[in-house]
């Protein structure tokens, strides 16, 4: 193979060629690239025995709505899309060198990240009110009582009599997005504090680009998370 | 030509060093450093791993007789040095996930990934220091827990290494509540430190190539790290996923693989396997890399077929993930898809043997130097052409009726991971030990270590094979209860003879390896004559490792060049151009 | 026997032929490999070993020598995977059951085999049934299936006599046949860890003239029903 | 370096405003009185457009190297290969 001297103009965030730089992108990129595929893997692991236990066993689940709030859900979507917005908006910020729109839209995606963990919160406070647990239906809540009644629920068929698969997974599933998108609030906070000192310049910004490919990968898990949970 | 190999050497201490002693020895960056760290750990680790081994010979040759000193053990493992069921399970369980996890792993991985990939690729350290730090200071709470493990109320983990669900989902069936959850909560731990350490070695490996180093000049120990890296990265996930799944069904009541409401036992063994059959082409292919390093080394001649021998890695790398199904031929699964799973086994043979015949072309026509390294190499070869071989029986789905579960198995696993990986350890430890320490270890210990391990480890090992052959199962604690079994008494005897003959033969290797780290001789820059970039660099080198980036201009194993002959090997960085009279068409292949 | 032996135990069961067949077959092929191989790498290390006077033959390999040792292995594990692949199929195929098998169905727990016998109706799941613990007992010359389920934890039917080994999984019916074909009586083992007293899960197979079935069921039938 | 600082940005607002009407058209196709596959299947696809959109924009794949492309969707396939052989198991 070629010396990679020829792709260097593709990234300008390369350092000086004192190595052979396989990826043409400079190396925190490239790291960060190589851990998100580490976590496609691990949430292949979470989602694909989801998608297994569902085919498995077809009579376990819910229809969209009947035990999960879509509409609340759908919502939140909306935030964590906007997170993202704010979040590349600052990496343009941040290569034009604009200093105070790079703190602002920092700024915004923090708030709009935590928004989003605080809307899941309670999303999450509403199901354990409601009887929905990991472990299924809480014997006496509203779900477990439908369940047991065979009779339809909230416009949909009658519930699985047993929720153990549906709260297994759902909470499985949505617990560890929730507990990446707060890995990414805080280290996001860091990065704030980092831009604020005026670290990131429209020469090297590779702190802003990293972990708003973090960002993005999350927000592109909900993506999914929110079609095959919610809607199907 | 001697001064080829010596400039670098008058330039010691390229960079002023002015870390204090914790920033240096402790936590500290630097990849040699972190490498010999790990080493350190795991050697412990493999040493504990060894007594459980020990532990389960006993009970296996002498069922139900005091071990001997047995009685330091607190009665809720050997009462009167008796071994108890439970803690014959649960010795059975950690041997294994000691040893994968704690010992060969991080001796192949952790070790020589860290201190080999910048060394040999040219680079002043890995890509990101402080992940490469944070990586091993994980690895140690890990470690640590999973030694917490045998002394918290209920004993340790008893379901296996492979941990099947449902038994070891719900703490009713094995009794044992904390030390699964322990077992859980490590590996994940662990899991993140070999996650955090694959990405920094692909990283480095893709990124930061000295000049020159393109990737078909890259030494096949580098290779096979890069794409051992690649598989700890996209199957350690996975492992850590279906790990944290069991805990929450045990802890926090959900059913992924309790049957009661829905969940599905052989997702657990999917979801294991997929990660483990990766894992276990994880803890063989850096051994391959370090003794193709070795075997040209000590047949003084290029490797055979350098590109094949890349491509035959790569091929490993892939197939293994579509095979792992062939630990479950009896498991339940569909038998058409064992069929298929059948014929990706079959096919992975290929690549393996490949390598073997490679290799045996390498020592074809050579010079063969019998070092200590060499001589653990060689055993490598031989040693995986048993377990290449014997798993072939086991890959033949009705063979495999009959053999799996039994001690067939276990033979075949050890010749692969003791005979393969833990030689080819001994052989990359002896032969990197000048440069990690700057001193060499004693070559006639070490031969009467090698000696000794290469024949017990036989007798230990081979045996098995017959044991298994008259259907002795694996992880029973008692085979007297069976009449088939009662004529293999003598057997199982004499292999635990062998075992305990073995393990104390281990003691000379650890007396070496202390003793030469003070009193050993002073090792000079490039003592096997070697033709990698780490032997232009003092031993041990200079944090930055050299004064200035090298560059590269020969491909890896140039030994006996016709363009050299002045000696019998031509170094990496070394240019054609700089000596007089040299064409400069490079050493072609 | 001599336990250092290669050979297999005696066999009792009418697939056993087969997968021992199987079994002689890449015996021989392995074991051809690996004296090849062996005594190569031993010739090699002799004949080349470092002396005075030894020149290296330098070259980077060949490619037709290459060929050759991908070609003869895939060849050769191809083979085995066909004629493999044919004799699973007729032991675990789904279809492989023979018609009118005696059907039995088995319950593994910690640590112990349930064997269910069919009442007088022939066939298992009436309330005619009856259940002996640890014993199973069959005709020779007579295919038996058996509907294996586990109540607790994964075990595994294991009868090394019959080569035949299957896991029982909770919340799966797993369906096994065999036909044995030597009267005696012969081991079953549980083969898959299953907690602590896993190495005690042992029954005794009782392979049956049929006659000798004939009567044993009749009274088998007689005492549990006093129960 | 100049000329870098001033490049040009794709429309963020825009692949933002598709993110948005793709998220609205999901919900629409939920609640349709079609059958499950039908819906399934819509779904599936209006995700990984979305999906798309963010790994190509947001993540700026659109302007990497094709080698950078080819080592992201290099494991897809495994994580395929799984999911497919067991479901096939199971189903």
């Amino acid at each position: 193979m070629a010396h990679a001297s020829h792709a260097l103009d593709r990234d300008m965030m390369l350092p000086p060629a004192e190595a052979e730089t396989g990826s043409g992108v400079y190396t925190e990129k490239l790291g960060m690239w190589i851990f998100l595929l580490s976590e496609v893997m691990f949430f292949t692991a979470l989602i694909g025995s989801y998608l297994i236990l569902r085919v498995s066993k077809p009579d376990g689940w819910a229809a969209p709505n009947q035990i999960l709030n879509v509409p609340v859900t759908a919502v939140n979507t909306f935030i964590l899309i906007c997170s993202s917005v704010t979040m590349v908006k600052a990496y343009a910020a941040a290569a034009d060198g604009n200093q105070a729109k790079l703190k602002l839209w920092l700024v915004a995606t923090v708030l709009i990240g935590a928004t989003f963990v605080g809307v899941q919160v309670f999303e999450y406070n509403q199901l354990i009110h409601h009887g929905l647990v990991p472990g299924g239906f809480v014997a006496g809540r509203e779900l477990a009582e439908a369940a047991a009644s065979g009779a339809a629920f909230k416009g949909g068929p009658a519930l699985p009599t047993s929720g153990g698969l549906y709260g297994s997974t759902f909470y499985t599933m949505t617990g560890f997005h929730g507990f990446h998108v707060t890995m990414g609030v805080i280290c996001m906070i860091f990065v704030t504090f980092k831009a604020f000192q005026g670290k990131y310049t429209a020469t090297d910004h590779r702190g802003v680009e990293v972990i708003g490919l973090y960002w993005h990968f999350v927000d592109l898990v909900w993506i999914i998370l929110f079609t095959i949970v919610y809607l199907i | 030509m001697t001064s080829l190999a010596t400039p670098v050497e008058s330039h010691v201490q390229a960079h002023p060093d002015n870390r204090s002693f914790i920033q240096k020895y402790i936590f500290s960056t630097d990849h040699k450093i972190i490498g010999i760290q790990f080493l350190l750990m795991s050697l412990l680790f493999l040493t504990v791993g060894g007594m459980l081994a020990m532990i389960i010979r006993w009970q296996l040759g002498y069922p139900n007789k005091p071990l001997p000193g047995g009685t330091v053990l607190p009665e809720t493992m050997a009462p009167g040095g008796v071994i108890l069921p439970e803690f014959y399970t649960s010795a059975v369980t950690m041997h294994g996930t000691i040893m994968v996890f704690f010992a060969i792993m991080p001796l192949l991985v952790g070790v020589f990934g860290n201190f080999l990939i910048p060394l040999k690729i040219g680079a002043p350290d890995m890509a990101f220091p402080r992940i490469n730090m944070a990586s091993f200071w994980v690895a140690v709470p890990a470690g640590i827990l999973m030694i917490a493990g045998f002394f918290v109320e209920g004993g340790h983990a008893s379901a296996g290494w492979t941990s099947y669900a449902p038994l070891s989902a719900d703490p009713e069936y094995t009794g044992v509540t904390a030390g699964q959850r322990i077992w859980c909560v490590s590996l994940i731990v662990l899991g993140l430190s070999s996650i955090l350490g694959s990405m920094n070695y692909i990283t480095t490996v893709i990124n930061m190539r000295a000049p020159g180093m393109t990737w078909f000049r890259l030494p096949l120990s580098i290779w096979a790290l890069f794409i051992t890296s690649i598989l700890v990265l996209l199957a350690i996930p996975i492992l850590s996923g279906a790990v944290i799944m069991l805990l929450f069904d045990d802890v926090l009541g959900t059913h992924f693989f309790l049957p009661a409401q829905g969940g599905q036992p052989l997702l657990w063994q999917h979801l294991f396997w997929f990660f483990g059959h990766p894992e276990v082409y994880i803890l063989i292919l850096p051994a391959m890399g370090f003794v193709s390093d070795i075997l040209s080394n000590g047949a003084r001649k290029p490797i055979f077929g350098y590109h094949s021998m890349v491509y035959a890695l790569i091929a490993i790398g892939f197939l293994g993930w579509i095979v792992w199904g062939h630990h479950m031929f009896q498991s339940g699964m569909n038998p058409t898809l064992g069929t298929s799973f059948m014929i990706s086994t079959m096919l992975i043979a290929v690549p393996s043997a490949i390598k073997v015949f490679n290799w045996l072309g390498t020592l074809w026509g050579g010079k063969i130097r019998f070092h200590v390294p060499m001589m653990h190499a060689l055993a490598f070869v031989s040693m995986f052409v048993i377990g290449g071989l014997s798993g072939v029986f086991m890959a033949s789905t009705p063979v495999d009726i009959y053999i799996h579960d039994t001690y067939f198995i276990v033979a075949h696993l050890h010749y692969v991971l003791f005979g393969g990986s833990l030689f080819a350890i001994f052989g990359a430890v002896t032969f990197w030990y000048p440069k990690m320490f700057g001193r060499m270890m004693n070559p006639t210990l070490g031969k009467i270590h090698f000696v000794l391990t290469f024949v017990f480890y036989n007798l230990v090992f081979f045996p098995m094979h017959q044991l298994g052959l008259q259907g002795h199962m694996r992880r029973i604690y008692d085979p007297t209860i069976y009449d088939f079994l009662k004529p293999l008494g003598g057997l199982n005897r004499f292999i635990t003879i062998s075992a305990f003959l073995l393990f104390a033969s281990q003691l000379l290797f650890a007396y070496n390896f202390i003793v030469s780290w003070f009193r050993g001789k002073k090792a000079p820059a490039n003592p096997w004559e070697d033709t990698g970039l780490e032997w232009t660099t003092p031993s041990p080198p200079p944090h930055g490792n050299w004064p200035a980036t090298p560059h590269v201009h020969q491909p890896p194993y140039e030994f006996n060049s016709p363009h050299v002959k002045e000696s019998d090997f031509l170094p990496q960085t070394q240019s054609l151009d700089a000596i007089p009279g040299r064409s400069s068409a490079g050493a072609a292949h | 026997m001599n336990p250092l032996s290669w050979m297999l135990p005696p066999s009792a069961s009418t697939f056993a032929g087969d997968i021992d067949r199987l079994y002689y077959l890449i015996l021989i092929i392995t074991g051809i490999a690996f004296v090849v191989v062996q005594v190569g790498l031993v010739w090699f290390l002799i004949k080349y070993r470092d002396r005075p006077g030894r020149t290296v033959h330098y070259t980077h390999g060949s490619v037709k020598a290459e060929v050759i040792w991908t070609a003869v292995p895939t060849v050769t594990v191809v083979i085995i995977g066909l004629l493999s692949g044919r004799v699973w199929n007729q032991i675990k195929g789904r279809e492989s059951v023979p018609e009118n098998a005696l059907p039995i169905s088995i319950l593994a727990k910690q640590f112990e085999w349930h064997v269910t016998y069919p009442g007088p109706d022939g066939v298992t799941g009436g309330s005619d049934d009856f259940t002996i613990r640890n014993q199973l007992h069959v005709p020779v010359g007579r295919a038996v299936v058996m509907s294996m389920t586990a109540e607790d934890v994964i075990h595994a039917f294991n009868v090394p006599a019959f080569r035949l080994k299957q896991d029982v999984v909770p919340g799966m019916t797993i369906r096994a046949w065999f036909q044995a074909t030597e009267p005696g009586t012969y081991e079953l083992g549980c083969a898959e860890l299953c907690g602590l007293g896993h190495y005690r899960m042992r029954a005794v197979v009782t392979v049956h003239a049929q006659d000798e079935y004939d009567q044993w069921m009749r009274t088998a039938r007689q005492t549990t029903a006093q129960r | 370096m100049e000329h870098v600082a001033h490049k040009k940005h794709p429309n963020y607002m825009a692949v933002f405003g598709g993110l948005f009407a793709l998220t609205v058209l999901e919900l629409g196709v939920a609640f349709l009185p079609w059958s499950k596959v039908a819906i399934v299947l819509m779904l599936i696809f209006l995700a990984v457009w979305k999906a798309l959109m963010v790994a190509l924009y947001f993540m700026h794949l659109r302007w990497e190297t094709n080698r950078l492309r080819l080592m992201i969707i290099a494991p897809l396939p495994l994580a395929a290969i799984l999911v497919v052989a067991v479901i096939q198991e199971f189903r």
